[in-house]
């Protein structure tokens, strides 16, 4: 039984009858995580990985995935393209999947190498140049189409309106183009005039950048950067009495809210993300929670944790269907998760489907907002939803979903 | 100028800001000839070897090889008109041996470029066999044969002059300038040192201009000898002539100073 | 030194023999090690011999893939491209390097030392940014894809395996057999100039530069050549390193690079040829053995607990590795590989 | 006793610079130090000031000793601030650094100023030519104002031991003298001075006692006066006569000790 | 204009904060002629060990903690590695720095995770104005105290035999020794200056308007490279021109970079090494250093 396409490997039928591939035993699935474990980003690829364990112990702990036991064999791609297609050769064999890419966008510079090994990969990003590989996976609605979201909610709460001039302040590139993107294509649908200002990822802070859309008459920032450019450019913000909303992916951690920007932050930054906050009611994640709390002596939880954990859900739903499939060969799991449609991640984040390749899974999106007595420091302020904005900017950027 | 004339110094005068080293120095140098440069320190010695090589522009004057003006030349093209000088302060790269020191010598009389170089093309094989020869000669001469394979950083200071010499004479000069090539050597062996200068110039067909503090090894080869104080000639003339001139022994020799006395002579050459 | 000899060819032997046995991975470690040993040759000819420090090799190794590429794929969705024939387009890369290396030499005559250091970091910095400006040809931030090598109609990558003694001979083995191919010329023509005419020249310069004008070398032209050359060293470990890895992207080629060839020339041992390969070895393919193989030690944290797992434990010890031949062996590995190949040498080694 | 060397062998790696050397330099006194070209003269002096480590060398047996420090383990800076300074072979003057730099460096180790602005009066006297280009980059200086700025920066810490390593070297005649002198001056002035010297005849005429460095070991040694007069200096730097140097040696050891 | 003004007074109290960073370099390399690559990882783990002093017993004695680990460290790595090393080649040594950094960078990354840790500075974001001005504090704090530092250090300089030392050292540390200097007390004791330098930065780097301490900022001390060398690094008044200088091109470039189109996108990124080109090109060797002169 030949797969989906021919793949380099050899399958063989296992004792149970399942047509397996790389990385599958009759009593083992090894799925790979290629993640920076080392340096100054370990710290982030450690918390993915932990994610996805969390999960995989909870399913091995209930018989596992079609009778086999879950093994993790992670990587370390020190935050390097490189790095990552070297790491990406020496697992290609000997995984059935990955669980956990980071940073997602790696993806992108494997997208010859996925076409041809058929391997699904769980990307960590929301970059929507993602949607172009089509056997990487992003847990949410990509950044453009969040950002959209943001803004589409604070035309609703009247914080800015047709006419005005909102801001942005973005790295150069990944998640800095995409929401410059996606404020582009909100601005056109609302009527806004855009500031644009870039910051490096290196730059100690956000001032000059701050000062430059305080000076454009900016009502709102989006910033298309990591938290620490989000918590400096409040911090410059409340300094020089620039009364401006600030609208962030939610990157922020929950030292970030308690720290010495706190009351900036609180009065200043509005967020959007595709997961549910840890501060959420939803079983899922106090489930989440208490796992994470049992055994990271300590730790406080972080996004990446989340992201993984959810990646690691996605993953499996695909390896149940592929098992319900009769074939765990990569290509199968790949094709088993768009056949299984829109998948109910329980409250973890918006719901999630991947059965057209090359659009989002989601197009929803939650707004939170900063608190520095909840868990991961954010609570939500809606329930997720889609604007029509986000809508009408899919459509016609092609996204339609 | 006659054809026995092989370098000549015109009215050579050279600045560094407000210092004038040299101040309209002129001389002529006879070909075949060592012709020595003495003067106090600080006289403009070294500048003048120094405006001779192209290392110090000159403000104003001539330098003429062979009548050939040498003053507007790079440095670089100046040894190729057979021009060649060892250094005051040594100038040897710590990091090669002995061997390869004096074979950077041979730079400007062979061609192998980078290509042939890497190559390996039988062009540059045969030019390095011929370099090769030429310097375990020059070694052999100067008593550096069984050092050949020695960092240059470890030759003790007279070696290291030697090294020098040996690697001027790798050019295969017409004019060689030395800049004190006995100074770190004692009394006998700069007496060697002396016999082997006056047998390269034989051997080669050499000219020298030679600086040099060393008194007696002036008098000893010199055929001529030219005297500097203060950026100005202020004689010019045989040795047994300079020696006895006045202004030289107030200005350079001091009083006392003569020359060896005949049984001493003896003793240091004798044998 | 028939030892050595031996030891050479055994070595050669080996690497050629090497494709039959070795998996992809290691595959790809091996040719990229061998581009690597490329490119600090050159850095070597440059930083070693004639005394000029560049952190900007990482610029001229991304041209040379990035030539490649931009030669070799036809203008498609990912960039533009002039679609020459891949030899070509390979060779057109290393020129570019080589060019490029040739135009930037001026600023080496003029600033020199640890300045030069500082400003080659300034034109890592200033490349990457213009790669990821000129989108159209570096595909920007998500890279471009290398199309294979092919001379003649025989592709040299992934597609028309060759099957020797029944081993199926794909893109990684090929790719292997011309990195070596290539990575023996290097070595060979790097030596050749080290110890002859021009290294001779260069190292005069770097001693003293009026004493080298008056043994009448051309110092202005012999720095711009030297630069120029490490240029199309760096030009051809790029070239090697796209058709490697099939895929290239600006990140690839920043300062991180550029620090590795430094330190692979540094801790070979300055100036030596051979250093060079052996310190490439070292940077390359030492962490990777470490990541894989310390996996299995007791006393290791579990991996995404935050503590000492063997990831962080392997950067430790190629760290502390890379401390102590810099700290304890003088001359670098060079030095070390000396005293294995040649026991005479050690007897002879004069201290300084 | 200002130094004194016993049964001294430094080695560079494996290869030998001299294997038993003994001397002695007592208070107040100058010693010429002679010997041919790489006889281990420049050796032995970094031996004495700590500078040895630097260059590969190493002690392999023997001491050395000289104001109250094991010189052979001391570090070169406390010898100096003991005392015990080096005018290294070679100049080796901070060419980046004015004249007046380096003469202050010089004077690092003392702790007085006014004692630093004392000496400096002295040493621009003894050398007009230093005042004369004070601020200048000193790399710029003629070979023999180079060297005299070195010996002058020596001098600027008040050494009470002096190690000159071929002081004349590059120097003129004239000059010569004016160095000669003020080496008899630091001497009258109290200082021992250890003198290498090329230029035989002017070290034996300043020194008080000379010693023959030739062959890995002291071959010759004695009154400066009474090996002027002999003729073992001229054989064994010539490489003659090495049948009766033993007989040479015995007897310049013989009228030697003072 | 109100945009020029703030953007030079942003550009002054950022450049300030570079030229500490860079006289931390400039320290080290006058000493012992190594380029410090580990001036990054000493700043991480100083002001690491401030955040978690402080969490305990309060900014202060918080701040204090980190600056003397700052020190600490690097004398640590000056005695333990760089002094036993065989080799004394600065390049070498240099590239000894790298290997310190990563080290250093790893461990301290790992104990930081993904988490910002707060430096519990006490002056937030407070205000203060001058006439129609208004300004952080901590801005204006870090202003006067990187004055207050460099100003130190060229009087230090002026009228110590320590600077002295330091040139004669790195120019030729055998010679040196023979002026009886004290190498090895020379070069610890600019290590120690350095690493506390790059701390005190840190520090104010850390605080406002940053959220606190996480890796990156390993990453800052790249930008002050350009300020030590565009000054000179003979020189340590250039650091403080040459940390200025950058701090204004980069406070510029960020607030007009919009003004001046789409070939200027990103400029402030590379501002600092387009300046630093610029310059070099035309004097080789920094602003404020003397020429290498040479003869033979
Ligand atoms: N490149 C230079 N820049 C500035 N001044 C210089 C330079 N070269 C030489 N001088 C000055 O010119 C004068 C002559 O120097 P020069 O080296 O020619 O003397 P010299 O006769 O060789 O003396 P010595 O016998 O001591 O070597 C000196 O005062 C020296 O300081
Ligand atoms: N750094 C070094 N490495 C190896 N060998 C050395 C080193 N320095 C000196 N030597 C060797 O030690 C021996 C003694 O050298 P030294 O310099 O002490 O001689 P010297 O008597 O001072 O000679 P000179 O009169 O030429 O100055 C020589 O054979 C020399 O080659
Ligand atoms: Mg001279
Ligand atoms: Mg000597």
């Amino acid at each position: 039984e030949p797969g989906p396409q021919p793949s380099a490997t050899a399958e063989v039928h296992g004792g149970d009858g399942v047509t397996t591939g790389p990385g599958v035993t009759d009593d083992t699935i090894t799925l790979g995580a290629l993640v920076p474990l080392s340096g100054p980003i370990g710290g982030l690829g450690q918390d993915a990985v932990a994610g996805v364990k969390l999960y995989f112990d909870e399913v091995n702990a209930a018989a596992g995935v079609c009778g086999r036991e879950v093994v993790i064999e992670a990587r370390d791609n020190k935050w390097d393209q490189q790095e990552t297609l070297t790491q990406y050769t020496g697992l290609a064999g000997k995984v059935a999947a990955f669980a956990n890419l980071s940073p997602g966008d790696h993806a992108l510079t494997l997208k010859d190498r996925l076409d041809n090994d058929g391997l699904a990969v769980m990307a960590g990003s929301y970059d929507p140049l993602l949607l172009d590989v089509h056997q990487a996976f992003m847990p949410g609605s990509p950044y453009d189409v969040e950002a959209v979201n943001g803004i589409a909610y604070l035309i609703e709460q009247g914080v800015v309106a047709k006419g005005d001039t909102i801001g942005v302040i973005a790295y150069p590139v990944g998640i800095g183009a995409a929401v410059t993107k996606g404020v582009d294509g909100a601005a056109e649908h609302f009527g806004l005039t855009v500031e644009h200002t870039k910051i490096d990822s290196t730059a100690p802070d956000a001032t000059a950048q701050v000062n430059a859309l305080k000076q454009a008459g900016a009502k709102v920032i989006v910033m298309g950067t990591a938290g620490a450019a989000v918590v400096s450019a409040a911090s410059v913000a409340a300094a020089s009495d620039y009364r401006v909303t600030i609208l962030a992916t939610n990157l922020l951690s929950q030292g970030d809210v308690q720290g010495a920007a706190k009351d900036a932050i609180l009065n200043h930054v509005v967020l959007v993300s595709n997961s549910a906050p840890f501060s959420s009611r939803a079983p899922a994640v106090r489930n989440l929670l208490a796992a994470w709390q049992d055994q990271a002596d300590g730790r406080p939880i972080s996004t990446p944790v989340g992201a993984g954990y959810l990646l690691a859900k996605v993953l499996t739903v695909a390896l149940q269907q592929a098992c319900l499939d009769g074939d765990l060969t990569p290509h199968a799991i790949t094709a088993a998760l768009s056949t299984v449609g829109k998948i109910d991640t329980e409250g973890l984040s918006v719901d999630l489907d991947y059965s057209t390749p090359g659009q989002p899974p989601s197009l929803e999106t939650f707004v939170l907002r900063p608190d520095a007595d909840a868990d991961g420091g954010v609570v939500a302020v809606t329930e997720p939803f889609a604007s029509d904005a986000a809508r009408a900017y899919a459509s016609a950027r092609g996204y339609t979903k | 100028m006659g054809s026995d004339t092989i370098l000549e110094a015109v009215d050579i005068t050279v600045r560094f800001g407000g210092v004038v080293a040299l101040d309209a120095v002129s001389f002529r140098v006879a070909t075949g000839a060592i012709h020595a440069i003495i003067g106090p320190n600080g006289a403009g010695k070294s500048t003048c070897f120094n405006a001779m090589t192209g290392v110090s522009p000159i403000a104003s004057g001539q330098v003429r090889l062979d009548g050939e003006r040498l003053d507007r030349l790079p440095g670089r093209r100046i040894v190729a008109r057979g021009v060649a000088r060892t250094f005051q302060n040594v100038v040897l790269p710590e990091s090669l041996t002995v061997a390869d020191a004096l074979r950077v010598g041979r730079h400007h009389r062979t061609r192998a470029g980078l290509l042939a170089t890497a190559l390996g093309l039988p062009s540059a094989r045969s030019e390095r066999r011929a370099d090769d020869a030429m310097v375990r000669d020059l070694a052999q001469l100067l008593g550096l044969a069984d050092r050949l394979d020695d960092p240059a950083s470890s030759l003790p200071l007279g070696l290291r002059k030697k090294a020098e010499i040996a690697r001027a004479l790798c050019a295969e000069p017409r004019l060689l300038l030395l800049d004190e090539p006995v100074a770190g050597l004692n009394d006998a062996e700069s007496q060697e040192l002396g016999d082997k200068i006056r047998e390269c110039r034989e051997r080669f067909g050499l000219t020298v201009l030679l600086v040099e503090h060393d008194m007696e090894l002036v008098m000893r080869v010199s055929d001529h000898v030219t005297v500097l104080q203060s950026g100005c000639v202020i004689a010019d003339d045989r040795p047994e002539g300079v020696q006895r001139d006045p202004a030289v022994i107030s200005a350079y020799l001091g009083a006392e100073v003569t020359e060896p006395t005949a049984p001493e002579r003896e003793a240091i050459t004798g044998g | 030194m028939s030892r050595a000899r031996a030891l050479v060819a055994a070595l050669l032997v080996a690497l050629v023999v090497a494709p039959h046995f070795l998996d992809r991975f290691w595959l790809q470690v091996g040719s990229l090690t061998m581009a690597a040993a490329i490119a600090a040759i050159g850095l070597t000819l440059l930083v070693g011999v004639a005394g000029q420090i560049s952190l900007a090799h990482a610029v001229f190794v991304g041209l040379g893939a990035y030539g490649y590429i931009v030669l070799a794929a036809p203008s498609d969705a990912a960039g533009w491209g002039l679609g020459l024939p891949t030899p070509l387009a390979a060779i057109g890369g290393v020129t570019l390097a080589g060019l490029a290396g040739l135009a930037i030499s001026p600023l080496s005559g003029r600033v020199s030392g640890l300045y030069l250091a500082v400003v080659t970091i300034g034109l890592v910095f200033i490349w990457q940014h213009a790669l990821q400006e000129v989108e159209d040809f570096s595909g920007g931030y998500a890279g471009r894809p290398a199309p294979e090598l092919s001379v003649l109609g025989l592709s040299l990558g992934e597609s028309q395996p060759w099957h020797i003694a029944q081993v199926p001979y794909g893109g990684a083995e090929k790719t292997w057999l011309l990195s070596l191919a290539a990575l023996v010329c290097a070595f060979v023509a790097a030596r050749n100039i080290a110890r002859g005419r021009p290294g001779l020249a260069l190292a005069m310069i770097k001693e003293n530069e009026i004493g080298a004008r008056s043994l009448g070398v051309d110092v202005r032209r012999g720095r711009a050549a030297v630069f120029g050359l490490a240029s199309l060293y760096a030009g051809v470990a790029g070239v090697l390193m796209a058709l490697t890895t099939q895929f290239v992207t600006p990140q690839s080629f920043g300062f991180q690079l550029s620090t590795d060839y430094l330190v692979m020339v540094i801790i070979g041992g300055v100036a030596s040829v051979r250093g060079a390969v052996a310190g490439a070895l070292f940077v390359t393919v030492l962490p990777r053995v470490l990541g894989q193989y310390t996996d299995g030690l007791p006393f290791l944290a579990r991996v995404g607990s935050g503590g000492i797992d063997a990831n962080v434990l392997s950067v430790f010890v190629y760290c502390a590795l890379l401390l102590v031949v810099i700290m304890f062996a003088r001359g670098g590995l060079d030095r070390l590989l000396g005293l294995l190949v040649s026991s005479r040498r050690a007897s002879a080694v004069v201290g300084h | 006793m200002a130094l004194q060397v016993e049964g001294l062998a430094v080695r560079y790696g494996l290869a030998e610079a001299f294997r038993d050397v003994s001397l002695r330099v007592d208070d107040a006194q100058i010693v010429a130090l002679l010997g041919n070209n790489g006889a281990g003269k420049t050796t032995l002096v970094r031996a004495l000031s700590g500078t040895l480590a630097r260059h590969g060398g190493r002690v392999v047996a023997g001491s050395a000793r000289g104001a109250g420090l094991d010189l052979t383990r001391a570090r070169a800076d406390a010898i100096v601030r003991a005392g015990v300074v080096q005018v290294p072979e070679g100049r080796r003057i901070f060419g980046q650094l004015s004249v007046d730099e380096n003469l202050a460096a010089g004077a690092l180790a003392l702790r007085s100023r006014a004692e630093a602005r004392r000496i400096k009066a002295w040493v621009l006297d003894l050398f007009p030519v230093l005042a004369a280009k004070a601020g200048h980059p000193a790399a710029l200086l003629s070979g023999g104002e180079q060297q005299m700025l070195a010996i002058g920066r020596a001098l600027m810490s008040g050494p009470r031991t002096l190690l000159l390593d071929e002081p004349s070297l590059g120097i003129a005649p004239l000059a010569t003298r004016t160095i000669m002198d003020t080496v008899r001056e630091v001497n009258r002035a109290g200082a021992s001075v250890l003198l290498v010297e090329q230029n035989t005849r002017l070290a034996l005429s300043v020194a008080h006692h000379a010693c023959l460095l030739h062959g890995g070991t002291i071959r010759a040694e004695g009154p400066a006066a009474d090996l002027a007069a002999s003729d073992v200096i001229l054989e064994l730097t010539l490489g003659r006569g090495v049948a009766h140097t033993a007989t040479a040696a015995a007897v310049a050891r013989g009228g030697g000790d003072g | 204009m109100d945009s020029l003004l703030s953007a030079t007074a942003n550009g002054l109290s950022l450049g300030a904060l570079y030229a500490v960073m860079a006289l931390g370099f400039v320290v080290i390399y006058r000493a012992t002629g190594v380029l410090n690559f580990a001036h990054g990882a000493i700043l991480l783990t100083g002001v690491y060990i401030a955040s978690v002093v402080s969490q305990a017993h309060g900014y202060a004695p918080g701040a204090l903690a980190g600056v003397g680990a700052g020190a600490t460290v690097a004398v640590v790595a000056e005695t333990v590695f760089l002094r036993h090393s065989k080799t004394r080649d600065h390049i070498t040594l240099t590239i000894l720095t790298l290997g310190l950094n990563i080290l250093l960078v790893t461990e301290v990354s790992r104990r930081i995770g993904t988490h910002t840790l707060p430096l519990h500075d006490p002056i937030g974001n407070a205000l203060t104005r001058f006439g129609g001005l208004t300004l952080p504090t901590a801005r204006v704090l870090a202003l006067v105290v990187s004055l207050v530092v460099i100003t130190a250090f060229l009087l230090a300089f002026r009228l110590t035999r320590w600077g002295l030392a330091m040139r004669v050292s790195t120019a030729d540390a055998e010679v040196a020794s023979l002026m009886g200097v004290r190498l090895s007390v020379v070069s610890w004791t600019s290590w120690a200056i350095g690493g506390a330098l790059a701390v005190i930065s840190g520090l104010f780097l850390a605080s406002f308007p940053a959220p606190g301490v996480t890796p990156s900022l390993a990453d800052t001390a790249f930008r002050a490279f350009p300020a030590a060398v565009l000054g000179g690094l003979g020189s340590v008044g250039g650091a403080l021109v040459g940390g200025i200088l950058l701090g204004l091109a980069e406070a510029f470039a960020a607030t007009y970079e919009g003004a001046l189109g789409s070939w200027a996108h990103n400029l402030s990124g590379i501002s600092a090494w387009l300046l630093l080109l610029v310059v070099l090109l035309l004097r080789p060797e920094g602003l404020f250093s003397a020429r290498t002169v040479r003869r033979v």
